[in-house]
């Protein structure tokens, strides 16, 4: 396969490390949020969670496509999904958080849309006209994750004191994970100069902004600044990424070179 | 049989649709319930072995299928429980009744999905039965049920088209992923089979639900169709269908073939499935665990009435 | 590698299927007694819990170890344990069973360990040399880990209302699985007949004997005959199994052929 | 310093062994309390980031050793709680000081095992750090926890060159096993580098633990003479440490190294480590969860006793 054209002033190296990270991303918190299906506390969140979840791997299809493309080396999404190890996955460390109650993962699921949301409504206007498209799509179907899940986090922080000690525990857990969204390296530097995503930084205050109405709606209260885990954008995770991948992968481990 | 049950009668008789807040007879009324909270809980429960393979989906566009369809089978589930509540049942009572064993859910579900060729399997035998089921129910006399039917129908049809589709890459695959499918439909037959339930001889209600239009066909009529239908798909996927007796009856225009195992279906019913333990747990864990998160919902509700109403009072 | 000699009264298939059930009863059970590592309620139980999956794990070398000698197609005890697939995988179904509470861990062990005890000492008879020496060494560990879970058992049983609860719920749960020990089918008969195995049967009434005197002194109330579970001889799992596969043959999947 | 303490520290000077029911000065009996159960409460933390790969081990062989190690620890922990029990403190509440907060453990086992090199590098530089601190624990002045060290020194050895024996095994295999040691060395070489704690400077404790025999080397001298050790054995694996001011001082006859990072040291310490809350977490539900099977030996226990006292009256 030849390689792929990509955008004339920014580094293969750096556009793939974006796109691994968006699109793992997508596939690890659409792993964990399908892990629900039928185990969820109503009908119509079994509904919603399969939604989601549905809206995220069809997020990773676009977004590992691309990678492959970019890589140029005729990897495709499926491969970039099914055989790579934890190490070279590039997503961040709150996604990979374990499900625990349904109110850590609807806040899991809060704090990411948020940050989500805002990064692809500036990804529609990225230099790179693959991910602009991309963006795009996706843009609308995290909008609607994004009001549904500050939705069920207000109602929830302001319901009985037993869910809103579930949700302000969940928040604190959480908490320390969000950092990692805001993080630049070299590579972000590189395509934010060229236009082809946000600085990571200039998310910051309107996420705060989107989480700190939300959370006053709620009744819960912020936790304070502190230490910030991070590692996952450099292929540094937790010990719960092995054992989502050794599951997801084990047809494509097993039965080598098959098609499905 | 008064009058009003055979001006009843004669209104189903006539192809008519009842609705909900028409008379109907208690029996009839009963009957649907039983019928059509036993078929959401299936839906609902039947989202358990699927879902058991969505975190090992083999590729990315296999896994979205699958969520796709398990997804549906959920949104059956609400439109069956609401077509329910139309005839005076909540659906925390019919999820009471599941959890406490009262109410059942299809049999089939208490089988385990063991491998990905069981996922193909499930869709083209399991939704094959039941639409093969549910087909004639879309002419049902109750009009709820019957619209709820119509729309459930189109979309079982695409799931066994997908789940015949996924079977199909396979059979052309490697000699691994051929014996996966073959393994699969072994284990998948005869329980496919035991879904239209015993013979008609042995079957309780079915005589009154013929007349009220709640059952149309006898399961042995169904059961004919579904054999007569899937063989010729078996053959074109290369499979064997392990029934020794299987073939063809010219003079019936039909496959002749062996009686399914009754004993393991009773035993099933009875709570002796292989998952039956497992599925029912998984249910009541989830609803168990989502106590707080309804309360939650609930209380919020109230809260924001109230905040509502004072603000109304205060404009006034 | 030249076919390995193998008891001459006997066909290589029935021998084989033998040494997979025993062999895959030691990983399997094996693999869920090391889930508890570190996680057991007490320090003496963490150090009796390693050693008895450092048992099992040690047998199925042997036992996995002796059937690849007599499949005779150079497959090591490897090769067995992390790359078959669930179907052929040939444990019965009670020892893929999830570990959930202590009690239900120790009562699995307990209704394991005194069949285990029973086909273990009669193996040590066995016609077939080299079964006959495994036994012999196996035997020894298994005698110890049928006082351990017994004496737990009684003593839980015949302890605290709550712990007795347990026990009678975890006995009741594992109750319908251990059918499956007792039952034989032409494999069996075949070897049986030669003396290389105990009729499956013929180890019930001792089964029932060490089981019903334990669960007098625990106070617990034996289970009415009722029905039993089967499939895991002929590999038709429960659900369980295809999850501990993706997690133990990850590293054997992922870098195929490597050394470690 | 009073007679008795005189009398004391000359003892610790000639070299006796201090022994359970013996005077010591109470500042002597903390620090060793704290200690002693530090270190057995590390043993027991140390069981779950190699624990985390026991089920995922790549060979039978190698499951069986790590299964043999992680007993090992647990065994460790369990010398250790009964030495530190001579002194005057139950097993529980060092538990309860650990669920609590106010017990540490090793920071070391707050970061992850991500790989299976990580498993032979834990052996090879965890317990090599370990072994270089706790072998002149081996002539600490407390008998009881001396004598508990010989024993663990000489098995923390095996370990260690069990661990070096799997990273050996792992860089002659391919490419991307060898990756994955330097990988694993990448992350653990400054943790283990931490594990002698800050430089004497900034350690709190030192000079008192010196001069009672509990402490015999500085931390900066112990970690000289790991780097020293540890360097050679890197080269041999063809591993690169990631140090880039290390290099060899003639005229020291060692090593100069880099500074650790200590910021993240004492954020580590501090509970901001990448596993602080899980590992924790997991020691507490173990604790929680088992109370009603402690409480259930206990009862049977009491009843046993209860028991064998009135069948011995009955007897008389």
């Amino acid at each position: 396969m030849a390689v792929a054209a990509f955008h004339p002033s920014v580094s293969q190296a750096a556009l793939l490390e974006f796109l691994l990270r968006i699109g793992d991303n997508a596939l690890i918190l659409g792993h964990r949020v399908s892990e629900w299906c039928g185990h969820s506390p109503a009908l119509e969140e079994d509904i919603a969670l399969s939604n989601t979840a549905l809206d995220l791997i069809g997020q990773t299809q676009l977004w590992l496509g691309l990678a492959g493309e970019v890589e140029g080396k005729g990897r495709s999404a499926d491969d970039l999904a099914y055989l790579r190890d934890g190490f070279d996955f590039r997503n961040i460390l709150l996604v990979e958080r374990p499900n625990a109650d349904f109110g850590k993962t609807l806040m899991r699921q809060f704090l990411f849309d948020a940050w989500h949301y805002l990064l692809l409504r500036a990804l529609r206007d990225s230099s790179d006209k693959r991910i602009a498209d991309i963006a795009e799509k996706a843009f609308k179907e995290v909008s609607y994750h994004l009001d549904r899940s500050r939705d069920l986090v207000i109602r929830l922080g302001d319901g009985t004191t037993e869910s809103h000690r579930r949700m302000q525990e969940a928040l604190e857990d959480h908490w320390p994970y969000t950092g990692e969204m805001f993080l630049a390296d070299g590579f972000d530097a590189e395509l934010a100069e060229a236009g082809v995503i946000p600085a990571p930084e200039s998310l910051k205050a309107g996420w705060e902004e989107i989480i700190s109405e939300a959370l006053l709606e709620a009744t819960l209260k912020k936790p304070a600044d502190g230490y910030m885990h991070k590692g996952g954008r450099r292929g540094v995770h937790t010990e719960y990424l092995g054992f989502i991948l050794s599951e997801m992968q084990f047809l494509q481990r097993a039965y080598p070179g098959a098609t499905w | 049989m008064d009058q009003q049950e055979r001006a009843f009668q004669e209104r189903i008789d006539a192809g008519q649709k009842i609705e909900p807040k028409e008379w109907m007879p208690e029996g009839y009324r009963k009957t649907l319930v039983r019928q059509i909270s036993q078929h959401a809980h299936s839906e609902i429960v039947g989202q358990l072995p699927e879902g058991n393979w969505i975190t090992r989906a083999p590729t990315l566009e296999r896994k979205a299928i699958l969520l796709a369809k398990v997804q549906d089978e959920a949104g059956h589930g609400l439109y069956l429980y609401c077509a329910a509540e139309t005839l005076g049942i909540s659906r925390d009572q019919m999820y009471e009744q599941l959890h406490s064993g009262k109410a059942k859910y299809s049999s089939i579900f208490n089988y385990p999905t063991l491998t990905w060729a069981d996922i193909g399997t499930v869709g083209w035998l399991v939704d094959g039965a039941a639409i093969m089921n549910q087909v004639p129910l879309q002419r049902c006399s109750y009009g709820p049920y019957a619209r709820a039917m119509v729309r459930i129908c189109k979309e079982e049809s695409f799931h066994q088209r997908q789940g015949y589709d996924a079977l199909m890459r396979m059979v052309k695959g490697t000699p691994a992923q051929k014996a996966m499918v073959q393994d699969a439909l072994n284990r998948w037959w005869w329980p496919a089979l035991m879904m239209f339930g015993p013979s008609d001889d042995a079957s309780v209600h079915s005589a009154q639900s013929m007349a009220w239009k709640i059952k149309q066909n006898s399961n042995d009529e169904l059961r004919q169709k579904f054999v007569d239908q899937t063989v010729p798909q078996a053959k074109y996927l290369g499979l064997t269908i392990p029934d020794p007796d299987l073939k063809w009856n010219e003079e019936k225009g039909g496959y002749d073939f062996g009686e399914p195992d009754w004993e393991e279906f009773f035993n099933v019913i009875a709570g002796n499935g292989p998952c039956n333990a497992e599925r029912l747990n998984a249910r009541k864990k989830a609803w168990e665990d989502g106590a707080w998160f309804r309360d939650g919902l609930s209380a919020h509700a109230e809260k924001a009435a109230a905040r509502r109403a004072s603000s109304k009072i205060a404009a006034e």
